[in-house]
């Protein structure tokens, strides 16, 4: 038990202390983070609407192929990512391996398929005799999926918080393809790393209760959306 | 503790004894030079009853996990650190098994011009003012620690935009120099593994500061002591030396580790 | 209202399937501009699923839909512009009660001051003014198909489509909107394409009449006609009289004709000639029952002899079917009247209504 | 039926309020042991949530339930395992039509071979059997319908909850559907409450019936009492009669009484003696309107010179509105006979109505 | 592209060469990921299912405490089960520390969350009224909850999948207390891991694609199990 006390205690020593090494890692992971579930949202949602409510040939196919994404190791993403902007690969030119916009392309790889996944099982449950009512009052194909998204917003919201869950919490591939560089690509879940690597177990975990505090933040702000509108039941 | 030992399930009836758990925490980079994979089916065939786990982390976390009695012994490379676990009664003793080097790599371009000198304070004395970036593991291991060492000796607080501190294992941040163009510090077997892989040339090496010892220290009050000790004392016998001053030949052309354990 | 109006909605060759069952197979169906074409039938006749296709809310397997003349499909946003439906279930979208009647609005871009006053007036008009800002998806069944129906409305569209829009709402309430509907309906130049299964809001609010049966439009034409005088046996069944009745015009004195059904002499006024074959039909609501087989003295130009066949209970009021010969008649009695009667199966009574209560029509070939 | 059997269910003092608006205030609300109890009254009114409550499907803010005398609560499985309810939109479970109606047989452990012939036997009761590996999903509004019935009915529970079960359905199978249910209900001893809007569906079934306005039940009794004998204003629109007829009885000739209407003398059959205060009630289809004002020789024992006041449209029949001095009826007439008559505001007509129609019953204080 | 066809080369070798090593560590992590995801669901679904229809007091902060978990790093979720079961922490006497049940644990911690909160949000999309029919058809407690369940599979199967693909991927956790020791506790992640420190990025990606590769056949039955029953639309 000690040591989780004394990751608390740390915890706020670190806050207190304004060490601006802290805030510095902890605004880089919001960022990375916050623009990377905006850009697996973008992709995710609509991806996860045609999903949910299509019946076209090949939609079981990549269903199943969603669904495997949710299983990509961050690890290999962090890989694919890597191969693509080495200095060898494909994409080396743009001189982006270990920094932010590299750190943000591969967690958009990991949390899409979460956002598409969960976002398709949420959408197919809505009936479709609301979009037909929808469709039957002079809605567009955009302005029904909008309805759509709106009445499944439990469950694409959490769909979205299951992604930026997914991702503000990855280390493995952040480490790849960021190289958690001080004072450039090191964000939170990198720097727990290289504290747990160090032996330094308690500022390891104050950093990882930080981060957990910035989450749960957070999620009370979108749960105060996701039930804003619920159903008042008896 | 032996009254541990004799509790670990199917330590007691069975006629053939299983063998007992002895956890080894060494580094990653030991791990990924594969000495293990040679040292520790010797050392298993030596002592059947022992069976040995490695657990491959960064330096400080083997320390730790040795101060927390998870790990029966550790082989490490962080001279200082070792020493004071010593002193500080985690450790029981502490013993030299074997050295090998350190190398400053970098581009072939060199920018900074080190290449061919032998001095290492003198050689990053030139990196820094040269305009081209330096990685740094800045992780506290064994070779970060070489590092900040051989800094001080060239009288420089390294800080700014071409002092990359990584904060990763010794594989990691060769990757980044070669992809970067940066110099950085390593040892030589890692180097040598990944060698097929990096941009990268050895453009310092020699020098007597860049002498990289590893010890094995047996963890006191831990949970397989027999077993610590039994390692303690093959890995420094004259067995398990010749094992390590052959390895890395076949497959390098050149010894990785040179033994000293007296 | 005649077949010669310019057909606004126009289906031809619809079939439609679901996994292997056909549940659609409709030759040609017709709605003219302006009127209202109630579409009745048994549960599960495919009702619901015309009025989709009709709604470009579903493709057909087959057929083709025209509008104004012009085909249409399933993809057409213009056409699905001009109408506006209310399902058989209510769906309401979540949120208040107002942002759903003003939905519809919204997408057509009406602006805020238009559209507030405009959904007010429609949420009146259903009797939810107070209602407005209640959530909509904790309301009564009753309140809910309201909704459901001043979101349509609100529209004014050109062409509406109702499934059952009343289905769950008490007398009262009914009989104010079902008035509001047939003014509404008349007024304007609405097309309405209305399902429902209460067959007196049908004859209230509709021009014409189709009744569907097992996925076939089995008899359309306007309303009194299709109510009155029913083809075959299932459609009489269906429309609440006995089996249909036939005969042909044997005499005529100005416009009342002498129709013999098979022996029996009917009177009624038709300015067909004499010779024609004509379909006879007298609602239960016109026949009035006497007991016994003497004839009282009446005004009523028909009095057939007839034996009790059998009696329904039909709440306030009972069915009785009674036979002559070969034909076949059903009266409405109220239930006081039953019991003064004594009626019972097998009583000989008189079964007595006006000429002007029998339609004649040319028998279909 | 009387109140004098022994009550089954009984709720008092209920009140529901959801976030602050109060729904329900119902004081005492008894359904007894077989009896089949109507509930009535307009969209809103708080029917379907006084049917939750009873059902233990919803915890009252305040008041409580009893069966057989007992006190029972939301939480009471026990009590719950005895009743079986249909809800007003069909809510039906993934899976096939079997499956759902074999839901509640499952729950009862019922072995596999009764449950699969009494499954069978209930789709047959609601003419569905060849939709018993349909899926329960993609069916029409009326076999979604019918399927919750029979899901509940082939418990064959205690306590029946029925919330207008029968909405979606055509006259056809409704009339079918209607007639099982007398059957049932008779034959059995199952206690029913049933909520509907359609009040001849409540005077075919009911033993009782008891009408709600505004969360609150305004009028409660044996069925032809309370839909004939309308007591308030309201009750009386709400009924399809005029406004309530208050009289005294003056003379009375073996049961024949004379009633003293405000000046309009009516003959009805009634024990109560002379002196005693009465609510009278015809019902509009017990009313026969004739032109004129000359009195049509009749056996009719009431006729009364009246005019017309407003005539309604109700499909094949209108209802025309008249008075006589303060008396106010109102008769059910044919469209044949509307046209025939000619019958228009203003115009003075003769309406008759035999003294069987008439029910007479003690005023209330 | 190229050491990507080489990964996808060195894939088919490794399973080929019917290299004991490489099943091992495959059924290893199955084995691990599954008994986790089969404990995070034995906990997560009945807890979401309350938070999805109930409505206590409490029950938002619970809500937003669980979105938090879906972000708790598996890395700090490896710490705080190392600090327990470390010899020096409280549950120390185990033994667990570097052992396949230590996995599994940290493993549970981290699906639980995601596992709970997307089946909360299924589960909250089924209608009140169809609980309410289930009960008045005489459904227990238990029986109603059931078939809410499976009213809302296609989100609760969305849970699981979720749920499993984020632990099979994981490695900060796995690393931090099973210790990657070989024939022991190495599983895909962790040996993934270390081929890439290695260098040998080749081997590392074919580990990865088989990894992919389980879980895409996974997925696939999965997504058999999830769609069948599915509603027969227009
Ligand atoms: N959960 C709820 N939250 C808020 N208001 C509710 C809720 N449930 C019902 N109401 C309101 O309570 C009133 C009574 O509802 P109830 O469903 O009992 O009416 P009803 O008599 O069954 O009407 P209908 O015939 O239209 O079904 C309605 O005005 C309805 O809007
Ligand atoms: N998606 C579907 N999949 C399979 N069968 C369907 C589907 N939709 C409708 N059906 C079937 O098609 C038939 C016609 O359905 P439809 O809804 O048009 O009937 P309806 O005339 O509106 O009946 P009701 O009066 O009961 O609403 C029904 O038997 C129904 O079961
Ligand atoms: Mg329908
Ligand atoms: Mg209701």
């Amino acid at each position: 038990m000690e040591p989780i006390v004394e990751g608390f205690v740390e915890a706020g020593r670190l806050l207190a202390s304004g060490a601006s090494a802290v805030y510095e890692i902890i605004f880089l992971s919001l960022r990375v983070s916050a623009l990377a579930v905006a850009i697996a949202m973008l992709v995710g949602i609509p991806l996860g609407y045609v999903l949910g409510v299509g019946r076209f040939k090949g939609r079981r196919v990549a269903l199943i192929l969603v669904n495997t994404g949710m299983g990509l190791p961050p690890v290999v993403a962090g890989l694919l990512v890597y191969m693509f902007l080495s200095r060898s690969g494909p994409l080396g030119d743009l001189r982006l391996l270990f920094t932010v916009p590299a750190m943000i392309i591969a967690q958009v790889l990991i949390a899409t398929p979460l956002v598409t996944g969960v976002t398709a099982a949420a959408i197919g449950s809505v009936p479709l005799e609301l979009r037909l009512q929808a469709r039957s009052l002079g809605a567009s194909w955009l302005q029904e999926s909008w309805l759509t998204v709106k009445e499944a917003r439990r469950g694409v919201m959490a769909a979205v918080v299951a992604g930026f869950g997914g991702i503000i919490s990855e280390v493995g591939a952040v480490m790849i393809v960021g190289g958690n560089i001080e004072h450039s690509t090191r964000v939170m879940t990198t720097a727990i790393v290289l504290e747990a690597r160090k032996g330094n177990f308690g500022t390891a975990l104050a950093l990882g209760l930080i981060l957990i505090g910035i989450a749960f933040a957070i999620n009370g702000m979108l749960t105060g959306l996701q039930q804003s509108g619920a159903r008042y039941e008896r | 503790t032996s009254e541990d030992t004799a509790e670990e399930p199917g330590g007691q009836a069975q006629e053939p004894v299983e063998p007992t758990r002895l956890v080894l925490a060494s580094t990653t980079s030991t791990q990924d030079s594969g000495l293990f994979d040679v040292l520790i089916p010797a050392f298993e065939e030596a002592y059947p009853e022992y069976s040995v786990e490695v657990v491959a982390v960064g330096t400080g976390e083997a320390l730790e996990l040795g101060r927390n009695k998870d790990a029966d012994v550790l082989l490490v490379h962080a001279k200082a650190s070792e020493e004071e676990m010593v002193a500080e009664g985690y450790a029981t003793e502490r013993r030299d098994v074997m050295y090998n080097d350190f190398i400053i790599v970098g581009p072939a371009a060199d920018p900074a011009g080190v290449g061919g000198t032998s001095d290492a304070a003198a050689a990053l004395t030139a990196i820094s003012g040269s305009g081209a970036e330096f990685a740094s593991r800045g992780d506290d291991s064994g070779t970060h620690k070489k590092e900040l060492q051989l800094w001080e000796a060239a009288g420089i607080e390294p800080s700014g935009d071409w002092y990359l501190s990584v904060g990763q294992g010794m594989g990691d941040t060769l990757k980044l120099a070669s992809e970067k163009g940066a110099y950085t510090l390593t040892d030589r077997a890692t180097y040598l593994n990944l060698r097929d892989t990096l941009q990268l040339e050895i453009l310092v090496e020699g020098d007597s500061a860049l002498f990289n010892q590893y010890g094995v220290l047996p963890v006191t009050d831990a949970t397989n002591s027999d077993g610590a000790e039994a390692f303690t004392d093959w890995v420094t016998s004259a067995d398990a030396q010749a094992i390590i001053e052959e390895y890395g030949i076949d497959t390098f052309g050149q010894p990785l580790f040179v033994p000293n354990a007296q | 209202m005649s077949d010669s109006r310019h057909p606004l909605i126009e289906a031809s060759g619809i079939r439609q399937a679901y996994r292997r069952r056909t549940v659609l197979d409709v030759e040609r169906f017709g709605v003219a501009a302006g009127e209202t074409h109630a579409l009745l039938g048994p549960s599960g006749a495919g009702k619901s699923t015309l009025l989709r296709i009709v709604g470009l809310l579903e493709r057909p397997r087959e057929g083709s839909i025209r509008i104004d003349g012009t085909p249409v499909t399933h993809r057409d946003r213009a056409a699905r512009l001009q109408m506006a439906a209310v399902f058989q279930k209510p769906y309401l979208f979540a949120g208040t009660v107002a942002e759903n009647v003003a939905y519809g609005l919204r997408l057509r871009r009406v602006p805020q001051g238009e559209r507030a006053s405009r959904v007010a007036s429609a949420l009146g008009d259903v009797g939810l003014s107070e209602f407005a800002s209640a959530s909509a998806l904790t309301l009564s069944g009753g309140e809910a198909q309201r909704v459901a129906l001043a979101r349509a409305l609100v529209l004014r569209p050109r062409i509406l489509l109702l499934d059952e829009p009343l289905s769950y709402l008490d007398p009262l309430i009914k009989r104010r909107l079902v008035g509001d509907f047939r003014r509404i309906l008349a007024e304007t130049d609405v097309t309405t394409l209305y399902v429902t299964h209460d067959q007196d809001e049908a004859m209230v609010v509709a021009d014409r009449v189709s009744i569907m049966h097992e996925g076939r439009i089995v008899r359309t034409g306007d309303t009194d006609e299709v109510m009155s005088l029913p083809t075959t046996d299932w459609v009489a069944d269906f429309v609440g009289m006995e089996s249909p009745l036939r005969g042909r015009v044997v005499a005529c004195h100005d416009d009342l004709a002498e129709v013999d059904c098979g022996g029996v002499s009917v009177f009624g006024l038709t300015p067909l000639a004499i010779g024609a074959d004509v379909l006879v039909g007298v609602r239960p609501e016109d026949v009035t029952l006497f007991a016994g087989d003497g004839l009282p003295p009446s005004s009523a130009r028909n009095a057939l002899r007839c034996v009790v066949d059998g009696i329904e209970p039909r709440g306030a009021t009972a069915r009785v079917r009674v036979a002559a010969d070969g034909l076949k008649l059903a009266s409405l009695v109220s239930l006081a009247a039953l019991t003064e009667l004594g009626l019972a199966p097998g009583m000989p009574v008189v079964a007595m209504f006006k000429a002007t209560a029998v339609r004649i029509g040319p028998a279909p070939e």
